[in-house]
């Protein structure tokens, strides 16, 4: 629970800051510091427990169906890393209180700062791997915002944005490994993973998943080759490159060699692939180093330069590398964050990072300077400071190394090679900043030296390092014992630390390292001009520049296959719905079904000659819209035909009223379009769109003709039998409508009402121009109402009523039914409304359609509910028989009541699309001009064309 | 044509009892409960449909009617056999004409019967009614006398129809 | 009768499809409803060609299977309602892009796609 | 015989609204084809009522009923089309 | 009998109904009706989840009609979650539309309300035409919706999307009838049981059937080459639809996880599994252009929509992976993209409002008038739907990752998951650092979103942040579900053994 | 069914499908539209008459009970015709449908000379 609340503290601590951020900054930084400062004080408390090699562990389960855990464990590597985050992170935000202005927001900066703690915390702790990952992503997408602190430096932006893609990809790498080891080990809980370290390594997917760890611990590390994200991170405020950039975010990448050391390392591809990658990274990283002129790019690269070294340690896997790696771990985040502050303070004091500018810095502020030149040479590996003593530890196990055979010689050579670089850069910071004349064109002018409490931070972690460097077995050799202890899971081996090992190898190559360095640095200008032909380039251009690339690649590719186009997406579409019968069909496809066909009629023959007619007509027609239309209710006809000739009269009764209804409304739509439409199809897509039409007729036909002669076993034979019986209508269609499927009903009736009612809203405010005359440029005729059709009309509704009356009564047992009655009210209705006008409707009838189609669902509803009194689910019907004097017995069914509503419904809805299309004309006369629409006034005069 | 703001119990007499007797030839059937349920849909539906019937109807000679039909029907089923002969016939005898004819009728309904009527005789359909000029245009497939033509259907229809119902109310 | 009742609905099938890939509003419409056509008698004839069959109990001897028959006519009602609504979109996307083209496009050229 | 009869006449129809559909497809103006279309409405009621007979079942009776109102009242729509443009005014 | 198993259908038909009866009452007096409603139906749901939760399945044979004669909603893990989910993204939309999106017409909220009768009853019907009348009540609903408000950009996508939606449901009829046609039953379990039994000759007109469902369904879900029409008419729709809209693609998902389990699943005889040769490499394609897309996306709010394509590729890899495991990985993913793509589109709403005619472009504009607020969620939200720790994303990603099972279906999933990840980080940083920190100095006269709206969008990110870190349960309820869902027997005896209630339909 | 009525009855049937033969026939071969707007008007609507009357007294005496309701379409017919012909003809009439040369009193010509 205590090692839980190490993690969550910071996390708590990081809303503090934000409330208390008005109250003054130093109220601010005390409440930044308080969480921080409890979790320093368990971790202290428990160092000593974690000394005596015990191994604290707690288990929460988060999701252990998947195998993530709250699972956190403190043994040694994880104590020491631990200290540094949480010590390094304090002496920050005492730092940051200073560094900030008054116009950042100090709340904001100590709030992701602790989230970064939290973060840095959980992969420390982290018993389970997938709990590690979770975190370590953290890490990235709070740095994303640490280093973008400053959003409105294009630089913060670029950079933060290339840290997030490089660490982010890293991260997906290391979940990828992670997801492997889990299948081996079965677990991704550490301890689990380490017992299988063995299965792991024997197993076929060991190199993936070593090349996906150590992707994503490349990554964060900026290993050669994903280095470049590091400099351009610099961008971020000076106490969060202190932060991140020495102690902790680059810190994680080693410390996941670390960790994963037990259940990874020991094996050639391990040692290659680590070696040689912090080989390069050390030697690129020292040598950019010494000739960037921005403070900071410097101290990066030399970072990058010594996570290189790390690397390399724990590339070589002896014993003594892991101790010497570790031992680095804790040197350098103590050196190189105090000089990242101290080149904060000489930001802070003269407005610039520029070396070139800042000359002399001893005589404005030798306090820093003394400070920033041990923590300099501690850097540079100079004797009796902390850096040294690793450094030599580096020489020796280099020297020592075998592996290579007669090659082993290059890492010695390579290691002074770094040493002499490191040694030349450590020496430029000193002499360029600090000596070297006079300042040069400072933005600041005198500078002086910081805040008193500015300098604390510094002066602490340089006294550390000076501390370890004299008293390494003191001070640091238990912490370090532990650590290693963890790393390696066996008992440390016999070791020393000590700054005097007599006048040996190591030695030799360190004093080669200081003199090299030195000359170098005294042979810097040839160099320098030697460099800065050679290695111009900017890698935030270069990623800026491929991710815009990539960008454009994604944009022309999305264009190319997302053309906007409808014709493509139908033709997809259709296509899709082709392909997917043709590759059921086509394979061993017995096109006929065992059934044998019947005789052909010739009656019948000829209806389909008509229908096919009417069909191609249409399409041969489709440009003269007008007489397509015609074509078509000749295809309607027929079908309704055809349904009468296959014994369903519901459904011609249907067909043809709807048939009717149909022709209308696209009479009243053509009003508004062009009569005619271009020839706008080239011969080539003619004749794909032929193909696509063939293939799909040549399918549907298929099936058709397959299904025909399948014999099938229906459930239908159950309504046949229960249609009088259970649903006291003979004709069965109709008693499956309102009774055995009347939930379809239900929905089909909806969906006429929401369309009527979505018509109504989208003609609300719809402007078209009118057109003052026909497709031929004839003016229309004057007369609106002929009189003999007014007159006819007239005479026509009460008969169609009591036609649709008698079609709704006889539905249930004969065809007919609620809708077809609804239809043909509703036609004759339209017909009033054709032969006498909306307005003179409107006088008459002043139903609000859109009600009425509601009321009707609203009622098939409550026919439905009324079943539940009685203890029987929805739409449960119920019916009787009545003998009643004089008239007789005489049938009444609750599904009579539903079809009412189906009735009212189909009237409502029917009546305000068609009326309510009809009065667009008189709503488009009304005076207002038609702004609205993107018509012009030539157009409006030249009409339809 | 505010007449519609007022109900009338019984709009259209002559209209419901059409209607029953519409009803009952509907439904197949005359027993009582039909009689019954045709009674209330013949009162009925004029009854809420009675706006969209602006003026109520009246018949003078109810006989004159009946005799009336009687000879549109027997000129229905004869002339068409003269038309069948006409269409099938060579194309080119054919003497079409248009007609203006005069109207002496002056309500809607009454003009709408006469059209009706001559587009249901052979040989001629009313193509297009100018009310404002009070002549009724008429197509004739095969007329070898205008003038002739125009006076029979004046003296064979329209007379009639004008006695029929207009006669009252001139 | 089967070959040409599938005849028939394959010619259904290919005009509605033709129609349904040309570029404006109004012929697509079209095809669509001659796609509908198709789908109904394809939909009816699942339950197969029986002539001279009843649905009303009582009336002939033979029976052919309803549920067919319910299912077209849902799906009249529902192409029916659908056909309304685009059509009233089609009248509102001449209004709002200014012709009847269905990308809202009225070049005469070949629309490439 | 009257089977066969029966047989001829619904043959003769289909014949009549082949002739109609053939004056539809032709034109050659739009009014000539309303009139076609109308035609085929009222030959389509004669198809329904001898397939009546032919079936020995009154069921086709709404159905011929409503062709012919539906068929008057496309019809009416269509020209008033040709007329008015607007046919709901 | 539990009559609330139909009451996710019938309280927002009702309450659709009786706003459109109530129209010309005051806006507050219809938006206190459509919350009680709302209110009604999440509570209704989550306790039909309680129910479905203990394994029990709910039959509700509607009209006392036997199975498979009648039609039968039937209530189990999956159909329940679905519900709620539902009913929860309707809430929170609802709850943002509140602010000003519903004035301009006065259907919005019942159109929404019958959109969710067609949703919940789609998810809950155990007869297939019956989800044919389904999608349609919600596809017509959808029109309108996706309509809501006009303009040229939302009238010509929604035009697309209506016109190949209706093609869409021709399709389904095809496939609906000719399952009718070889089986002769509807009901879904009777289905099974019939298609089971499917002789060889039978089987190439199944297959086709199964796989022109399959084009519907994968039109529905937005699947490659489906999905051409779905970002812009998503990006065009106004705000609270667009969130509305979440739950579209997954009622495709949803159909095919049904139909290709309990009819075409693994005891589908000749036809078993037919769908899955196809779902695996379109599903991998999806997600691949999903990525590209939001990589390329011109606008914020056709990034997020290409974002729905990303996860529904995702998704439709755990489908075709056919697995308990992978199953339980997707409805725990589809829950969280649904509520998180949601949050997202209603954040981009804001966002462009603040922006003035910048709008919502990802370019360089005025600064929004809440920039720590917006930036904050918007980063949370970004954070979610790539799937990066801690938020829900993340652990559904790792589910499904941890679910392949071949070596095959490793490297491609995990590639492409990965991959797209690693393209959603880089264009959403992108978007994101445009928006937020590449800012002219000015900001637009738009006022500051009220907190209600706010609100609206924290709470749906929120539900991600419960997802997560109470992921236990929630994985639990989905690995019953999924395990549930790959016994179809236990769904086909539910709904055939289903016992009517004696005494009625006797005269 | 005696076989005299079963004459009636084809002889109304065939009667009745002749007419309507010649309507359709008139509508093909007549040479412009006013002529042709004479066939189906007339002969067609007459045709079906026929035919119902066939129904009529087929069901009738096949089920022994007056079966009118035929008689109700060729009611609907009756009414209906001349008015669709009217409406045609007004259409053609405003379109000024090229007419046979010979129709005398070509209104739009006479307008013109007016
Ligand atoms: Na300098
Ligand atoms: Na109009």
């Amino acid at each position: 629970m205590t090692l839980l609340s190490i993690i969550l503290l910071p996390l708590a601590g990081a809303l503090l800051p934000l409330f208390t951020e008005r109250f003054g900054r130093t109220l601010c930084a005390y409440s930044a510091a308080f969480g921080p400062l409890c979790a320093l004080g368990i971790l202290l408390g428990s160092a000593s427990s974690v000394f005596s090699g015990h191994t604290e562990h707690v288990f929460f389960a988060w999701l252990p169906e998947i195998g993530l855990n709250l699972s956190l464990r403190l043994d040694g590597l994880g104590l020491m890393f631990a200290l540094l985050i949480v010590g390094i992170g304090l002496l920050v935000v005492l730092y940051a209180r200073y560094y900030l202005s008054e116009r950042d927001s100090l709340g904001k900066l100590y709030a992701l700062l602790q989230l970064f703690m939290m973060a840095m915390l959980g992969i420390v702790l982290s018993n389970n791997l997938l709990l590690m990952i979770v975190f370590w992503e953290i890490t990235s997408l709070v740095s994303f915002l640490l280093i973008g602190y400053w959003s409105h430096q294009s630089d913060a932006r670029k950079g933060a944005r290339m840290a997030l893609a490089v660490t982010g990809a890293g991260g997906l790498c290391f979940l990828a490994g992670a997801l492997l080891i889990e299948r081996i080990a079965g677990s991704f809980e550490l301890d689990a993973i380490f017992a299988a370290a063995e299965q792991i390594k024997a197993h076929a997917n060991y190199p993936v998943i070593l090349v996906l760890v150590l992707l994503g611990a490349f990554t964060k590390s900026a290993q050669f080759p994903f280095q470049f994200w590091l400099p351009h991170a610099m961008s971020a405020p000076t106490p969060v490159s202190a932060y991140l950039h020495s102690a902790t975010m680059v810190k994680a990448g080693v410390f996941l060699l670390a960790r994963m050391h037990p259940a990874l390392a020991g094996t050639d591809g391990w040692f290659y692939l680590v070696t040689f990658t912090g080989m390069a990274t050390l030697l690129f990283g020292a040598y950019n180093a010494l000739f960037k002129h921005d403070l900071k790019g410097l101290l990066a690269y030399s970072t990058i330069s010594h996570l290189g070294l790390i690397t390399m340690l724990l590339g070589f896997s002896t014993d003594l590398a892991v101790v010497a790696a570790i031992f680095h771990i804790i040197n350098h985040a103590t050196f190189k964050a105090s000089l990242f502050m101290a080149a904060g303070i000489i930001d802070h004091e003269t407005g610039t990072r520029d070396m070139r500018k800042i000359n002399g810095m001893w005589k404005y502020m030798p306090h820093t300077a003394l400070l920033a030149m041990v923590a300099a040479l501690a850097m540079a590996g100079v004797p009796l400071l902390n850096g040294f003593l690793s450094k030599e530890m580096f020489f020796s196990e280099a020297l020592h190394l075998e592996s290579m055979g007669m090659f082993s010689w290059i890492f010695p050579l390579m290691a002074t090679l770094a040493g002499i670089f490191s040694v030349a850069y450590s020496v430029r910071f000193i002499h360029d900043v600090f000596f070297n004349g006079e300042p040069i064109d400072l933005p600041k002018y005198p500078p002086h030296e910081p805040p008193r409490y500015m300098v604390v931070p510094v002066e602490i972690l340089v006294g550390l390092c000076l501390l370890v460097g004299i008293l390494p077995n003191l001070t640091i050799a238990p912490f370090l014992e532990a650590a290693s202890r963890a790393v390696l899971g066996h008992e440390m081996p016999d070791y020393h630390i000590a700054i005097w090992h007599g006048f040996n190898l190591p030695l030799i190559m360190s004093f080669v390292a200081l003199a090299g360095g030195l000359l170098m640095y005294k042979q810097r200008s040839g160099l320098f001009a030697f460099y800065e032909r050679k290695f111009r380039h900017d890698e935030k251009i270069l990623f800026e520049s491929r991710v815009q690339f990539s960008v454009r690649v994604a944009q022309m590719f999305t264009d190319f296959i997302q053309n906007n186009s409808l014709q493509r997406y139908m033709a997809l579409l259709i296509g899709s719905a082709v392909v997917a019968i043709g590759y059921a069909l086509l394979p061993n496809m017995q096109w006929m079904g065992p059934l044998s066909v019947t005789e052909l009629e010739p009656v019948s023959l000829l209806a389909a000659i008509i229908l096919a007619v009417g069909a191609l007509g249409t399409v041969l027609l489709h440009h003269n819209r007008f007489a397509a239309l015609l074509l078509m209710s000749v295809v309607g006809l027929v079908v309704s035909l055809i349904f009468v000739r296959y014994s369903a009269p519901d459904l011609a009764l249907t067909q043809i009223s709807v048939e009717v209804v149909t022709i209308v409304l696209l009479m009243l739509a053509l009003y508004f379009l062009p009569q005619m439409t271009p020839n706008e199809s080239g011969a080539k897509r003619v004749g794909r769109d032929i193909l696509l039409a063939s293939a799909a007729g040549l399918g549907m036909g298929l099936i058709t003709f397959a299904m025909l002669t399948t014999p099938y076993e229906t459930i239908s034979d159950f309504y046949l039998a229960n249609s009088v019986s259970g649903g006291g209508g003979a004709n069965v269609v109709n008693v499956i409508l309102v009774d055995f499927r009347g939930f379809d009903t239900l929905g089909e009736i909806t969906v006429l009402a929401i369309a009527a009612v979505g018509i109504y809203a989208m003609l609300n405010g719809l402007h078209l121009p009118l057109p003052q005359a026909d497709g031929d440029g004839r003016l229309w005729d004057k007369e609106p109402h002929p009189p003999i059709l007014s007159v006819m009309a007239r005479i026509l509704l009460p008969l169609a009523i009591l036609v649709s009356v008698f079609i709704f009564l006889r539905g249930h047992n004969a065809p007919g039914g609620g809708f077809i009655a609804g239809l043909v009210t509703s036609v004759a209705l339209i017909l009033q409304y054709v032969a006498s006008g909306t307005v003179w409707m409107q006088q008459r009838l002043r139903w609000r359609y859109r009600r009425v189609a509601v009321s009707g669902v609203l009622i098939a509803v409550l026919t439905g509910v009324g079943s539940w009194f009685f203890g029987y689910p929805f739409l449960t019907s119920t019916f009787g028989h009545f003998y009643i004097p004089l008239i007789g017995e005489i049938e009444l069914a609750s599904a009579m009541a539903f079809d009412t509503g189906v009735y009212i419904t189909v009237v409502g809805a029917t009546l305000l699309i068609l009326a309510h299309l009809g009065k667009l004309a008189q709503t488009t006369h009304s005076p207002r001009p038609s702004t609205s629409t993107s018509f012009t006034e030539a157009e409006l005069s030249k009409g339809e064309n | 044509m505010t007449s519609f703001a007022r109900k009338k119990v019984f709009p259209h007499k002559l209209l419901s009892l059409f209607m029953l007797g519409v009803w009952l030839v509907m439904s197949n059937s005359l027993g009582f409960g039909q009689w019954l349920l045709g009674g209330f849909l013949a009162w009925a539906i004029p009854f809420f449909t009675q706006s969209f019937w602006p003026q109520s109807m009246v018949m003078n000679k109810p006989w004159l009617a009946i005799r009336f039909l009687l000879l549109v029907l027997w000129d229905i089923v004869v002339a068409n056999a003269q038309v069948a002969v006409l269409i099938m016939g060579p194309r080119q005898k054919l003497q079409p004409a248009f007609m203006r004819i005069p109207l002496e009728l002056k309500q809607d309904f009454t003009i709408t019967l006469l059209a009706n009527t001559i587009s249901l005789t052979p040989g001629t359909v009313s193509v297009d009614l100018q009310m404002n000029e009070g002549y009724l245009l008429v197509h004739g497939l095969h007329v070898t006398d205008v003038d002739a033509t125009i006076a029979e259907i004046k003296s064979r229809y329209e007379r009639p129809l004008k006695e029929i119902f207009e006669c009252s109310n001139p | 009768m089967e070959i040409l009742i599938s005849v028939v609905i394959a010619l259904l099938t290919s005009c509605g499809v033709y129609l349904l890939l040309r570029g404006r509003t109004f012929p697509i419409i079209l095809g669509l409803t001659l796609l509908t056509y198709a789908v109904n008698v394809f939909i009816f004839m699942s339950g197969r060609l029986n002539p001279g069959a009843s649905t009303i109990i009582g009336v002939g001897e033979r029976y052919t299977d309803p549920l067919p028959q319910a299912l077209v006519l849902t799906a009249i009602v529902i192409s029916f309602a659908m056909t309304a609504f685009v059509l009233v979109l089609a009248l509102r996307a001449r209004a709002e892009l200014g012709n009847d083209h269905v990308d809202g496009r009225n070049s005469v050229e070949e629309v490439k796609s | 015989m009257l089977q066969s009869v029966i047989q001829l006449t619904m043959f003769i129809i289909a014949l009549a609204l082949a002739l109609n559909l053939w004056r539809l497809c032709i034109g050659p103006s739009l009014p000539d084809r309303i009139l076609a279309l109308d035609t085929m409405y009222i030959n389509a009621i004669a198809l329904l009522v001898v397939f009546g007979m032919h079936e020995q079942k009154t069921l086709y009776f709404e159905g011929a009923l409503l062709i012919a109102v539906m068929g008057f009242v496309g019809t009416v729509a269509l020209s008033k089309y040709l007329l008015r443009g607007d046919i709901i005014e | 009998m539990n009559h609330l198993i139909i009451a996710p259908v019938l309280i927002p038909l009702v309450t659709g109904i009786l706003l459109l009866l109530g129209t010309g009452r005051p806006p507050r007096v219809q938006r206190a009706i459509s919350f009680i409603s709302i209110s009604a139906q999440l509570v209704a749901a989550i306790y039909l989840l309680s129910v479905a939760a203990g394994g029990d399945m709910l039959v509700y044979a509607l009209g006392n009609w036997a199975p498979p004669f009648g039609i039968v909603l039937v209530l189990d893990r999956l159909s329940a979650l679905m519900v709620t989910i539902t009913a929860s993204l309707a809430f929170f939309s609802l709850w943002y539309a509140v602010r000003d999106n519903d004035k301009p017409t006065d259907s919005l909220h019942s159109v929404v309300h019958f959109l969710l009768m067609g949703i919940n009853g789609a998810f809950l019907t155990g007869d297939l035409f019956n989800l044919f009348v389904f999608f349609e009540v919600l596809l017509i609903a959808s029109y309108t919706l996706l309509l809501h408000g006009g303009g040229a950009a939302r009238i010509k996508s929604g035009l697309h999307y209506v016109l190949l939606n209706l093609v869409g449901s021709s399709l389904f009829l095809i496939a609906a009838a000719l399952l009718y046609g070889l089986t002769g039953t509807l009901n879904m379990a009777d289905m099974a049981v019939k298609v089971a039994a499917t002789s060889p000759e039978q089987a190439p007109l199944m297959k086709a059937a199964a796989l022109i469902l399959l084009v519907v369904f994968g039109l529905k879900a937005a699947m490659v080459p489906l999905y051409f029409w779905l970002p812009r008419a998503y990006a065009a729709a106004a705000a609270p639809v667009a969130a509305m809209f979440c739950i579209m693609t997954k009622i495709g998902i949803y159909a095919i996880i049904r139909m290709y389990s309990l009819v075409f699943g693994d005891e589908a005889g000749v036809v078993a599994n037919v769908a899955t040769p196809w779902l695996w490499p379109l599903a991998l394609i999806t997600l691949a252009l999903g990525a590209t897309g939001a990589l390329a996306a011109r606008e914020l709010r056709l990034q997020i929509a290409y974002l729905v394509i990303v996860s529904v590729g995702t998704m439709l890899a755990g489908v075709a992976m056919h697995s308990t495991a992978a199953l339980s990985a997707t409805l725990y993913y589809l829950m969280h993209s649904t509520w998180v793509c949601a949050a997202l589109f209603l954040l981009a709403d804001i966002i462009m409002r603040q922006r003035g005619a910048t709008s919502d472009r990802i370019i360089t504009g005025p600064r929004v008038k809440q920039p720590v607020v917006l930036g904050t969620l918007f980063f949370i939200g970004s954070a979610a739907v790539i799937g990066m720790p801690p938020l829900s994303g993340f652990l559904g990603k790792v589910m499904l990752m941890r679910s392949t099972v071949t070596d095959e279906q490793t490297f491609w999933l995990w590639f492409l998951l990965l991959a797209s990840s690693l393209i959603m980080v880089t264009a959403l940083s992108r978007s994101g650092s445009t928006i937020f920190w590449r800012t002219e100095s000015r900001t637009t006269k738009a006022s500051k979103t009220d907190k209600l709206a706010l609100s609206a969008v924290m709470a749906l990110f929120a539900t991600s942040l419960v997802l997560s870190f109470a992921a236990s349960p929630v994985v639990q309820y989905t690995n019953a579900l999924a395990e549930q869902i790959m016994q179809p027997s236990i769904y086909i005896d539910a709904v055939l053994n289903h016992q009517t209630i004696e005494g009625v339909h006797h005269d | 069914m005696s076989f005299l009525l079963e004459v009636i009855i084809s002889l109304f049937l065939l009667l009745g499908a002749l007419f309507a033969l010649v309507g359709s026939l008139g509508l093909t071969r007549l040479q412009d539209f006013f002529m042709r707007l004479h066939g189906p008007t007339k002969a067609t609507t007459l045709g079906v008459g026929g035919m119902i009357i066939g129904s009529i007294i087929y069901f009738s005496a096949g089920d022994n009970a007056l079966s009118m309701h035929e008689l109700l379409i060729a009611l609907f017919l009756f009414i209906t015709a001349p008015v669709s012909a009217h409406i045609v003809g007004k259409a053609a009439l405003h379109r000024q449908i090229a007419c046979e040369e010979r129709t005398r009193n070509i209104p739009w010509q006479q307008n013109g000379d007016d």
